[in-house]
């Protein structure tokens, strides 16, 4: 209970200072809608290719924009010193990493509920055909990608090259969650179901934010205590 | 003397790879249908068998690390991680010879290919985590998590012949299949070199530690003469 | 197709062998550069402890 | 009972000790000035206290338990470096923030308690960015005391600080010794450590060179134990 609590403590915490700054938030945001109007510049966007290749554009859009909220995740504690303030308080890491977890969830679902109608504006397509298996698939990869960001974000923070460490420590970490994500949410945003064959795809996706999940509540204790 | 023990166990390694490879070319017969080129296979499948035992052991290693924080076994696991991703390499790129001629093109975003590269990719990140961190302490413990995370992949590699259809070939070794896909002769002579590449691996990986302590000896050096 | 085999074949087989020399090479490298380091590190300790 | 034991400590980075055989003992309500040079290893001995950070040999015991646990951590307060509070919240949010992660039955009115007490009640609703150095310290030391901690560890507390901060802390840290808790601070500011302190430690290079109540000596020249004991 009193984890739980502390957890929520963080998070809120978090929250709030990122929308009274909302530094990432906005850069993620405009990041996002930037790349999104510049790669349809890149190919000539029917309907048939952008159905096609929907779930790979989006996932990169996020991945990306996702980013640049992960990197302030810890960053943002050491200003005064204050990650030393948290980690000398009598939270336990594991409430401390899922509380901040929590925080850059909400973030990074704000990031991909604003991008998806632009993106459906801009190309002319209605990926609300298959609402709930959709929020499903954003619901899991989200996490996986929040997942792995956090627990690095912890790990590469008091780097020289904390920003370049980052993408290219994550990226490819998060390529299983992010495949999964990609086939899915095509599939998914091209109004089919979630074939016979495809199910492996959701079964790598829970599998990957359990495992992963599991890994980091464990370590960041070791992480985080120097 | 222990530089002399190295020396003699790569020297037996490498005459004992050049025997199999004796063996391979001219004591084994053409494969049916691939006819010559099946032979880098002796290489391959070593390769990765040596390249995935390096990366479980750098993961053990790490998980020793952190429960008992002894350098010694951070100098383990960069030093296996190391050995093993050359071995990744050797995998992919005799990988991808091999399937110039069979499939005809170099690469395909196969599952298996793909997750293989990936491997590569995420422990030369763990390389490259160890030099962004100077401080020797934080520097094994960040890595030690960041490898014990990097073994889902490895895990994933191994499996995804069997989780996806792969125009990999599928399992050949008999303790996957239950045997009858591969001519014992063969499968031994495999073995042999599997060992052979191991006994290899190890000499790379203790040279590769010796290393290591050089370079941990002269931090702490520079330490000492900072503080006076 | 049967030369090409062939000659792929030892394409195979030359490229794993140079991958591991290279490694080794560059183990080598890395040993002198290690050593070298280690004695300039000596020398300036003994450099400064003599002062 | 004693507050802090410490037994056989060391502390590498890589192969280099940065704390060898640190050994002592501190009774409830003492006060421990540690002294040493700059890399002697005052931070990193505080750091281990503070329970961030881990030694590789030796055992820390803090009232009896791990430094570590929850329980330990919740009867410690950190004063560091940093002020360890965060700009973009408010004075009373930072307070709130940390009364709720101590897990206090009543955050708001420990808060607002300690806004009065160091002084900042008037702004308690300002953003920490808009306050000045002074104001920042004092929240930093409304901070470190605001869950009346039993034992509090404080690194270089009295290196600038403005006249009313250091003020401020004096009479925090007199008022925490006389309801019986422990402090350990290192220090360099000899003369405002030398009133409160109790015992005195002098780290050398790692070591503990010594360790025992305050020499009736330093009071008069606080640069006594260096010649006595440092490296002078």
């Amino acid at each position: 209970m009193l984890f739980l609590r502390q957890t929520a403590t963080i998070a809120l915490k978090d929250l709030r200072s990122e929308f009274r700054t909302k530094e990432s938030l906005n850069a993620a945001i405009s990041f996002a809608v930037v790349i999104l109007v510049l790669f349809s510049f890149a190919v000539d966007p029917t309907a048939d290719q952008i159905r096609e290749i929907s779930g790979g554009l989006l996932w990169l859009v996020f991945a990306f924009a996702g980013a640049l909220i992960l990197n302030r995740s810890f960053a943002r504690e050491l200003g005064n010193d204050c990650l030393d303030a948290l980690v000398a308080s009598p939270v336990p890491g594991a409430a401390l990493f899922l509380g901040k977890a929590s925080a850059n969830y909400v973030l990074l679902l704000i990031v991909e509920l604003v991008s998806l109608p632009i993106f459906g504006v801009l190309y002319n397509m209605r990926w609300t055909r298959q609402p709930l298996m959709l929020a499903a698939v954003l619901a899991l990869a989200t996490w996986a990608v929040t997942v792995i960001g956090t627990v690095f974000s912890a790990l590469t923070v008091n780097l020289r090259l904390r920003e370049l460490m980052l993408p290219t420590l994550i990226y490819p970490m998060m390529i299983p969650a992010l495949m999964a994500a990609m086939r899915l949410t095509t599939l998914l945003i091209a109004g089919e179901g979630i074939a016979a064959d495809d199910w492996i795809w959701v079964r790598l996706l829970i599998g990957f934010d359990v495992i992963f999940t599991s890994l980091a509540v464990t370590l960041v204790e070791v992480v985080l205590v120097g | 003397m222990r530089e002399r023990i190295l020396y003699a166990l790569g020297a037996i390694a490498g005459l004992w790879l050049a025997r199999n490879l004796y063996v391979i070319l001219l004591g084994l017969p053409d494969e049916a249908a691939q006819g010559a080129i099946y032979r880098i296979l002796f290489f391959h499948v070593p390769g990765w068998i040596t390249c995935f035992t390096a990366f479980l052991l750098a993961g053990i290693s790490s998980i020793l690390y952190l429960i008992k924080s002894d350098p010694r076994y951070d100098t383990f696991a960069v030093a296996t991680v190391e050995v093993g991703i050359a071995f990744t390499v050797i995998g992919l790129v005799t990988g991808s010879i091999w399937a110039r001629i069979i499939w005809g093109i170099w690469w395909t975003w196969d599952p298996r290919l793909t997750w293989a590269l990936i491997t590569c990719i995420i422990y030369m990140g763990y390389l490259m985590l160890r030099r962004a961190i100077d401080e020797p302490t934080t520097r094994a413990k960040n890595a030690a998590v960041l490898c014990i995370f990097s073994f889902a992949s490895v895990v994933i590699t191994y499996k995804a012949i069997d989780w996806w259809r792969t125009q990999h070939p599928g399992a050949v070794l008999s303790f996957r299949t239950g045997g009858g896909s591969i001519d014992p002769l063969m499968e031994s002579m495999l073995f042999q070199n599997a060992a052979a590449l191991l006994l290899l691996a190890a000499v790379l990986v203790a040279v590769r530690m010796r290393q290591e302590e050089i370079g941990r000896e002269v931090e702490s050096l520079r330490r000492h003469a900072h503080a006076i | 197709m049967d030369e090409r085999n062939f000659t792929y074949m030892f394409f195979g087989f030359a490229a794993a062998w140079l991958i591991l020399a290279l490694y080794v090479l560059s183990l080598v490298a890395r040993e002198k550069r290690l050593r070298r380091e280690l004695d300039s590190v000596r020398n300036m300790l003994e450099q400064r402890e003599r002062t | 009972m004693n507050a802090v034991a410490v037994e056989d400590l060391w502390k590498y980075y890589g192969d280099f000790p940065a704390l060898r055989e640190i050994q002592f003992t501190v009774s409830s309500g003492q006060c421990l000035a540690l002294l040493g040079r700059n890399g002697a290893g005052k931070t990193t001995l505080l750091r281990i206290l503070a329970g961030l950070s881990r030694q590789q040999r030796g055992q820390v015991r803090i009232f009896g338990r791990d430094a570590r646990h929850p329980a330990t951590r919740a009867a410690i307060g950190v004063l560091g470096h940093g002020i360890g509070v965060y700009d973009e919240l408010s004075a009373i949010e930072n307070l709130r923030l940390f009364g709720r992660l101590y897990d206090l039955p009543n955050p708001e009115s420990a808060a607002k308690q300690w806004l009065e007490r160091t002084g900042l009640a008037g702004v308690a609703a300002s953003l920490v960015r808009e306050f000045s150095r002074g104001m920042r310290q004092r929240l930093a030391v409304a901070r470190a005391f605001l869950h009346q901690p039993s034992l509090l560890l404080l690194d270089e507390p009295f290196t600038s600080l403005d006249d009313r901060a250091v003020a401020l802390l004096q009479s925090v840290l007199q008022e925490a010794l006389q309801r019986g808790s422990t402090v350990i601070m290192s220090t360099h500011q000899l003369r405002e450590a030398m009133e409160p302190a109790t015992h005195v430690g002098l780290l050398n290079r790692g070591r503990l060179a010594f360790h025992g109540p305050r020499p009736e000596e330093m009071l008069g020249d606080p640069g006594w134990l260096y010649r006595a004991y440092g490296e002078g």
